[in-house]
């Protein structure tokens, strides 16, 4: 008997078949499938009680309710509230990305204090006590010094008692330097001002209207409060309302739009007056209103219109046929409650004033202000606390006239004459900068005047809960929780007819290390002492909230947002008995006021035209756009890191361009590299760029994608109002 | 467990898109993967690795400056019925990773199941299945929002449009409690009807009289992408605009659409 | 050399040395193919260039252009063993090996080209019969089995293993009953090349590639079965071809390859007349009823345009049919080499426009052509097979008696 | 694939489809079998000789 | 090469009945071993053990509760399941240590008092891809927890908890039968045995693939 080759050959045979008679090889075939259907590096959300925080979103001037669906203490869904009657269940994508902001990688974790050089992104994580004490010193120091005049503040906070608070601070403290960042609702504020008298909020009827004429107004592109525009244009469509928009671009408002009329670029204003020239002609206004209740028609108005604005004059300038504004104005007077509105874009910008009254006049002249399914000028108590007794330091700042020159009614700032004035350094230096809820180095046309402004400001504090362009270029920051961790008071909502008070508050525990701006302001205010801390003697931002929203603060807390759905606006005798509605604003030439704002630029060496768009798939402002909004983003607006910039397909053939060729794009103010989109949808000689992409700050998932057009694009200011008035700039395309 | 729920009538969920009202805004491509927990990268600029189960569509009328038009339309997964639920997708599935379920009329994907072969992406005319070429990576800390009544996927599987099953699973476990065996319209709507800002969405029971759909679906503007190829999809369209309903489906030069 | 033991008996073979230095040249292919497909499952898909409009692409159009070729086997074996063409023995060795091959070329490509490749095994366990790829997947690997069967006792045939008895016997045994499984093979292979034409035969949703037919089976199933019968031996052909160029030496008679030659060209005459008329009805009938002109599909680019229909059926079908048919043609060993290699790239077109200009045309009218070249990862993994067969193909010609005739042709003086 | 899967119908598909399938698996298996016993029992009754058989 | 030319030379005979034993001998040894590989060492390396963090008696609490095991594994409003009970319940009557178990002061002092809920270890915990309705299960079809939970209401103490280590499933699903063999209800929870009474409801088989119930019944 001897062991050979063969022993073994068998004894393998046996383990073969010993290892396939047991569950072995079964089981772990079956396992490692298993294992490949749980790989641990797949998340899996945790279980728990679900339930639901009602709240309100403050990403745009919207004021949408929102319903937060939270699984234990995680938020894992924002929808819009069903009984909020601005929104009604409905919910924008922004207000649908919050949880992104919330949870993202770019929140601030806790303050940081700037050790590298500026911009350089070198911070260093410091205690709250020690974040504030420095602010408290610096300003205690200037203070001391006697030049309270030097500290500004740029907000872009909607929290009426945060900026109720500002105001209060920048009294106690003797600034006259604080900045809110104007919109259409201030140009509108103003327009009203000055045509009817009076403050007064603006307010649409849409719901109501018959008729829409939408003078480049966005209204479907997140004009006022998006989502309550989306559901009055289904209302319209339902109804059968006309709405005409008057662009050159065809926008997502001119592609829902029953008539698209594209305009040249910043002509809309004169469209509005060749109208109204046919309809004085025509004598197609309500003569009830216009008698009894104007003044300036006949004097000034009149003559400036049938003068310079014939149909034919107006053809000429607008590229529209004079049959066209002919047909236009005839169906706008003889349409039942027709509303003419205006406010580029999503109107975050104020743009000029000439605009405004034109497209007001036309209101006035079909008499449809505060009628049902009209203009209405929304009179609401907005809450307010005393004034403060400013001690000798104080008034001696507040004797100072603001950087902005701001001669305009109070409670309008300038931040384009702001930075204008810091950049050139004439008059008084800025030598502390508070920053709120905005990111002006991003926000502001001509960026690299900003940039410059800013570099002559020694100490700019950030309040900024994310790492954005301006924080990043700051010396401090105090990160400030965001909406879903803070409670806010908001009074109105952009274009809304009724008046409103709504209060969001916290759904979520603070995620990171951060104080609302509020609390800290008090707490700044304490620092300093003697007649601030009198002024801020409150203990905490709630118990603002509480003094100004009074018993109010209890049932907002439940309800979220109290609202009259019963105002009417004053009648016609109330207001404009004592007080005309006036064509040309008291104090003013008509021909100043109705003179449109150009450009900058020579149409020879800059042939074309750029204008900047807006888009609800972009978020412009302070909020820069979270990953969703980015991903759902067309491929021909960014491709990779590249900006595309949408030209009509024969001015691109006429530059030898082809869809998606690489380009220089040049303006007076700069250039940039950008791909050429090819788009039937936009007017020959005009090219287009979307705001909210090119950000330098930020993270992987929107830093350094696409251009920011503000770059581009100088600011403009208005003759008469001094608002950022720049509606576009000439540029030139060429090979790159 | 036999007759409890003999009772139930077959149901057959549809969508009816009106494409008048909807403005493109993108409401309903967030509120998707917002519920469905669809992941994202850095750079999702290749939409043909970008997976949103919800995709709006920008159609043109091709006619040059200032005729131009365009229409945006939404399309979430047909889910296709087919010749007597063989939908195009389902019957080419080797493992019968995805089903119709003729109870609900719903075109299920079962991601542990899937293998990854993507047969049923060639299948699919209407590109509404997506493969997850990558894992999915949520920054730190972003995996908090994750909904846990929807599995993430992992990498190398197809993934699609559910209509948000869980969504009517909670609706019939609420309507259980309370001692109920049917559900109401408004009980079981998916992330995408109830976000759209502008309404344009309905969804509902097409075989359901008491719905909106049914009777929306028998609009003369109706039409559903693709009719002639006999998919029979269950998600109808809406469009006052004749240029639009002819986009819905191909046509010879000569021929003229019914609608 | 160190290796005269296992070379077959009166034959001659070039020096150990030179038979090493050309496995490392190939080697080292395989080796970049090995790196490529590593990458694939542990970095996911993302390494191709794939995308959710080309779910199938590069891979899937090599896994059917391999099996259409390695169909040699089945039909050879067909012929040889149930239709008694026995001249056929010569060169049935081969065409078993390159059969061999192709299909274990094909089933490696697809366990990297699915997502999951630790589950594909659910294709079995949780099969979906009325799925197209289910039955290629059986089939396939039912058939690869067959192969291998029909492989072993060319391996034992081995002047070394030969001398053990059990394998000896087995051999032998094998042979005797080789008939029944190239017969089993023969089914599984109408059954599975079939399947393989069904599978984008089948897709209603897209009408390029939908064809009505018979019961389940559309028409694009039996062209498959019969372009693979047609196309197959030819591949065969031009292996042995080849071959017989690098060794230097002729390796089997001319009979043998004008008769495989002339059933390959009947067949293919046959098929493409097949073609032509399924073509003819699917660009009038099929096509239409769905909304779309047959130039829709090749009106985009350049790329898809009408050439490549006529490249295949006019020069990849007719012309190497005519060539081959007539005797003239295919005595002359110019012309038929040409018919052969115009036959081989015929049918790669073929199968290269069922998958991936399937998957480049829109349907919804309002979408978007798509186009796609391949990742270096995808041709790296598509090649390593290609120097696999290779490897294989030197180690087999080197020590087992492939070739019969050639001791007769080749005598060693 | 087997009767106890979950996915297994008693219906045509499966008769047919699977029916088919094991039939050749059969063939097969029962084919290889017998070679190897074959095999054996001819290595045992020791006609081995180092292969004068010349099959084909 | 030398035993190619021995073989070829030697007659057969000697050799093969020279170790024919010795052949099945090996044979025996290598298929015992492989055998007790497979069927002993490999189910005992493949599973782990855990011991949940706290022992509980579930004998002792449902004497002391009016609702049986609904009492702490109740529905919510919304018609989930509660599963196991969060220190919310717990608190009710452990806000100080209530016996002399070493246990429940560890309990309390550990838990408790520092407001951390208890890391349960469930074994009934079916894999994230799957949907399971309690409500449909019990408030439906009015079936008993013990069907697929098993005695857990007569045990005094917790089992460990044993797991996969390369699925990370809880050895319930499998069931502690390495074979899969099951003898109660509660032995298995792997998909067959859901579907073995799912495919009864004849009414709601509607899945045009099986034929049975639809995927998305039972998977998310």
């Amino acid at each position: 008997m001897k062991i050979d080759r063969r022993c073994f050959l068998s004894l393998a045979v046996g383990a073969g078949a010993g290892i396939a008679l047991s569950p072995l090889p079964w089981k772990l075939t079956d396992d490692v499938s298993i294992w490949s259907q749980n790989w641990p590096w797949t998340p899996v959300p945790k279980r728990g009680e679900a339930k639901t925080v009602h709240s309100i979103c403050t990403l745009c001037p919207g004021g949408c309710g929102i319903s937060v669906r939270k699984i234990d203490d995680r938020a894992v869904k924002i929808e819009g509230m069903k009984t909020h009657p601005v929104n009604q269940g409905g919910i924008c994508a922004l207000g649908l990305s919050g949880l992104q902001l919330l949870y993202g990688p770019t929140r601030v974790k806790g303050p940081l204090k700037r050790v590298g050089d500026r911009g350089k992104g070198q911070w260093m994580p410091i205690s709250w006590d020690q974040a504030i004490r420095e602010v408290t010193e610096k300003l205690a120091a200037i203070r001391k010094a006697g030049r309270p005049q030097s500290v500004a503040w740029i907000s872009g906070a909607s929290s009426n008692t945060l900026n109720l608070l500002l105001d209060r601070f920048s009294q106690a403290y003797g600034t006259p330097n604080g900045m809110r960042l104007p919109t259409l609702e201030d140009a509108y504020a103003l327009t009203v001002s000055l045509m009817n008298g009076g403050k007064a909020r603006i307010g649409f009827d849409f719901e109501h209207a018959g008729y829409v004429l939408s003078l480049g107004a966005g209204l479907l592109d997140g004009w006022g409060s998006p989502v309550r525009m989306f559901k009055a244009n289904a209302h319209w469509k339902a109804a059968g309302v006309k709405l005409v928009q008057v662009e050159p671009r065809l926008s997502r408002t001119a592609a829902k739009a029953d008539t698209w009329i594209s305009v040249n670029p910043g002509t809309e204003a004169a469209l509005a007056l060749g109208m109204a020239h046919v309809i004085l002609t025509e004598s197609l206004y309500k003569a009830d209103f216009v008698d009894s209740y104007t003044e300036g028609l006949m004097e000034g108005f009149r003559n400036i219109v049938l003068a310079d604005f014939s149909p034919e004059a107006v053809a000429k300038v607008t590229g529209v046929d004079a049959a066209t504004i002919t047909m236009l104005a005839r169906e706008f007077a003889k349409a039942k409650r027709p509303i003419a509105v205006c406010g580029r874009g999503q109107g975050t910008l104020p743009g000029s004033l000439d605009l405004f009254i034109a497209t007001h006049a036309l209101n006035a002249l079909v008499g449809n202000l505060n009628q049902p399914g009209g203009v209405w000028m929304v009179r609401e108590e907005i809450p307010s606390w005393p004034d403060v007794q400013p001690d000798s330091v104080a008034k001696a700042g507040l004797g100072y006239p603001r950087l902005d020159g701001g001669r305009t009614p109070a409670g309008i700032s300038l931040p384009n004459r702001f930075i204008q004035a810091v950049a050139s350094g004439k008059d008084y230096p800025v030598e502390a900068l508070l920053v709120v809820e905005s990111n002006p180095l991003y926000t502001l046309n001509d960026t690299a005047l900003v940039r410059q402004a800013f570099s002559k400001i020694p100490f700019i504090v950030s309040f900024s809960s994310f790492m954005d362009d301006t924080a990043a270029w700051s010396d401090l920051i105090l990160p400030n929780p965001i909406y879903l961790e803070r409670a806010d008071d908001v009074v109105g909502v952009s274009g809304y007819p009724y008046p409103t008070i709504a209060l969001s508050q916290p759904v979520v525990k603070p995620q990171c290390n951060t104080r609302p701006v509020g609390d800290v302001l008090l707490q700044i205010g304490k620092g300093l002492g003697d007649s601030v801390a009198t002024a801020l003697a409150w203990k905490d931002f709630n118990a603002c909230l509480e003094s100004s929203l009074g018993e109010r603060f209890k049932s907002l807390k439940k309800a979220v947002v109290w609202v009259d759905k019963g105002y009417q606006p004053a009648a016609w005798d109330e207001v404009f008995a004592t007080e005309r509605f006036s064509f040309i604003p008291k104090g003013i030439a008509a021909d100043a006021v109705l003179k449109p704002v150009g450009v900058p630029g020579d149409a020879g060496s800059f042939p074309l035209t750029l204008m900047a768009y807006d888009t609800m798939r972009l978020s412009n402002g302070y909020i820069g756009n979270p990953p969703f909004l980015t991903k759902i983003l067309e491929d021909t607006v960014l491709k990779q890191t590249d900006g595309l910039v949408e030209i009509n397909p024969k001015t691109a053939k006429s530059l030898g361009f082809d869809e998606g060729d690489r380009a220089q794009i040049e303006t007076p103010k700069g250039k940039a590299l950008v791909k050429v989109h090819l788009d039937d949808g936009i007017m020959p000689g005009v090219v287009a760029m979307p705001r909210g992409l090119g950000h330098e700050a930020y993270d992987a998932y929107l830093a350094g994608k696409g251009i920011n057009v503000n770059n581009l694009i100088a600011s403009v200011n208005d003759p008469v109002s001094g608002f950022e008035a720049a509606w576009g700039i000439r540029a030139k395309l060429s090979k790159a | 467990m036999k007759n409890e729920h003999s009772h139930q009538t077959t149901k057959k969920f549809g969508m009816v898109i009106n494409l008048d009202l909807c403005t493109g805004c993108g409401s309903c491509m967030v509120a998707c993967m917002a519920e469905n927990n669809v992941p994202f990268k850095p750079d999702e600029t290749d939409k043909l690795k970008s997976i949103t189960w919800m995709r709006v569509y920008r159609l043109t009328n091709g006619k040059p400056f200032p005729e131009t038009d365009i229409c945006y339309l939404p399309r979430p997964c047909q889910h296709c019925e087919g010749h007597e639920g063989h939908s195009p997708c389902v019957s080419v599935c080797p493992a019968t990773a995805t089903d119709y379920d003729s109870q609900t009329g719903i075109v299920s994907q079962i991601y542990t199941r899937c293998f990854g072969c993507r047969y049923c992406m060639a299948a699919c005319p209407y590109h509404a299945r997506y493969f997850n070429w990558y894992d999915p990576v949520w920054p730190d800390g972003m995996e908090k929002y994750l909904n846990p009544n929807v599995s993430p996927r992992m990498r190398g599987v197809v993934e699609k449009c559910s209509f948000c099953y869980h969504r009517y699973q909670a609706a019939k476990d609420r309507a259980y409690v309370e001692g109920q065996r049917e559900i109401a319209e408004e009980d079981y709507q998916t992330a995408c009807t109830q976000a759209c800002p502008a309404g344009a969405i309905t969804f509902g029971d097409l075989n359901n009289p008491e719905h909106a759909v049914y009777k929306l679906k028998q609009d003369p503007r109706a039409f559903r992408l693709l009719e002639r190829l006999g998919t029979n999809p269950k998600v109808y369209y809406i469009s006052s605009k004749e240029w639009v309903r002819k986009a819905g489906d191909n046509y010879l030069p000569d021929e003229k659409p019914k609608k | 050399m160190i290796d005269a033991a296992l070379i077959p008996n009166g034959v001659k073979r070039c020096s150990f040395g030179k038979f090493l230095l050309g496995l490392a040249v190939v080697g080292a292919v395989l080796l970049w193919g090995v790196y490529a497909m590593l990458l694939c499952w542990f970095k996911g898909l993302n390494q191709t260039n794939m995308n959710d409009y080309y779910g199938f692409a590069l891979w899937i159009w090599a896994d059917l252009a391999v099996i259409a070729l390695g169909g040699g086997a089945f039909f050879s074996g067909f012929l040889k063993y149930l239709t008694g063409k026995d001249e056929l023995k010569n060169i049935i060795n081969y065409a078993v090996l390159i059969g061999f091959i192709c299909y274990s070329s094909a089933l490696l490509i697809l366990a990297i080209d699915v997502g999951q490749p630790l589950r594909s095994w659910f294709i079995f366990w949780h099969a979906n019969v009325h799925s197209m790829l289910t039955e290629v997947a059986f089939c396939l690997s039912c058939y690869f089995g067959v192969l291998t069967i029909e492989f072993i006792p060319l391996i034992l045939e081995n002047r070394q293993l030969n001398k053990i008895s059990f394998f000896h016997h087995l051999a032998h045994n094998m042979h005797e009953i080789m008939a029944v499984f190239a017969a089993t093979g023969a089914f599984l292979s109408f059954f599975h090349q079939g399947s393989l034409g069904g599978v984008s035969g089948v897709l209603f949703g897209r009408p390029f590639a939908y064809r009505e037919g018979l019961f389940i089976w559309p028409w694009t199933f039996f062209l498959f079965t019969w372009s693979a019968a047609a196309y197959g031996p030819c591949f065969t052909l031009l292996i042995t071809k080849i071959t017989e160029l690098i060794s230097g030496k002729k390796l089997v008679k001319d009979n043998v390859i004008e008769l495989l030659a002339k059933i390959s060209g009947w067949m293919m005459a046959t098929y493409i007349v097949a073609k032509i008329i399924d073509t003819i009805y699917w660009a009038t009938v099929t096509a239409p009823s769905k909304g779309f002109l047959v130039s829709d599909f090749y009106s985009n680019n350049a790329f898809y345009g009408m050439w490549i229909l006529i490249a295949e059926i006019l020069f990849g079908g007719v012309v190497p049919a005519l060539i081959l048919i007539t005797p003239a043609g295919r005595k002359n060993p110019k012309a038929r080499t040409l018919a052969i290699v115009l036959a081989v790239i015929g049918v790669c077109i073929n199968r290269w426009v069922m998958v991936l200009q399937t998957m480049a045309a829109p349907v919804m009218s309002f979408d978007r052509w798509a186009l796609y070249y391949p990742s270096w990862q995808e041709v790296a993994t598509t090649v390593l097979p290609v120097a696999y067969g290779a490897i294989l193909i030197m180690i087999c010609y080197r020590y087992l008696p492939i070739f019969p005739q050639e001791p007769e042709l080749n005598p060693i003086d | 694939m087997f009767p106890f899967n979950f996915e297994w119908i008693w219906d045509m598909s499966h008769m047919v489809f699977m029916g088919g399938l094991w039939y050749a698996l059969t063939i097969l298996g029962i084919g290889m079998t017998w070679c190897i016993v074959k095999a054996i029992i001819d290595m045992k009754k020791g006609d081995a000789g180092g292969g004068h058989h010349g099959h084909h | 090469m030398s035993e190619h030319e021995h073989m070829d030379a030697a007659p057969h005979e000697s050799e093969d009945h020279g170790s024919g034993g010795m052949v099945f001998l090996f044979f025996l040894i290598g298929l015992a071993a492989s055998l007790i590989v497979g069927w002993v060492i490999f189910p005992k390396l493949l599973y782990s053990q855990k011991n949940q963090p706290i022992d509980f008696n579930h004998v002792l609490h449902n004497g002391l509760v009016s609702d049986g095991c609904a009492s702490c594994h109740f529905f919510r409003e919304d018609g989930t399941f509660s599963g196991s009970p969060t220190l919310a319940q717990c608190i009710d009557c452990h806000s100080d240590v209530q016996g002399e178990s070493e246990e429940e002061k560890r309990f309390v002092e550990e838990y408790v008092k520092k407001g951390i809920e208890v890391p349960w270890l469930i074994y009934a915990r079916q894999p994230n891809c799957v949907f399971f309705s309690h409500a449909a299960h019990v408030k439906i079809a009015k079936m008993e927890c013990v069907t697929c939970h098993g005695e857990m209401g007569e045990t005094e103490h917790l089992r460990p908890y044993e797991y996969n280590r390369i699925t990370g499933y809880s050895r319930d699903i499998w069931g502690h039968n390495i074979a899969g063999i099951k003898h109660h209800t509660w032995d298995r929870m792997k998909m067959d045995d859901c579907s073995e009474c799912h495919q009864q409801k004849k009414d709601m088989l509607g899945s045009v693939q099986t034929q049975k119930e639809g995927c998305f019944v039972c998977h998310k």
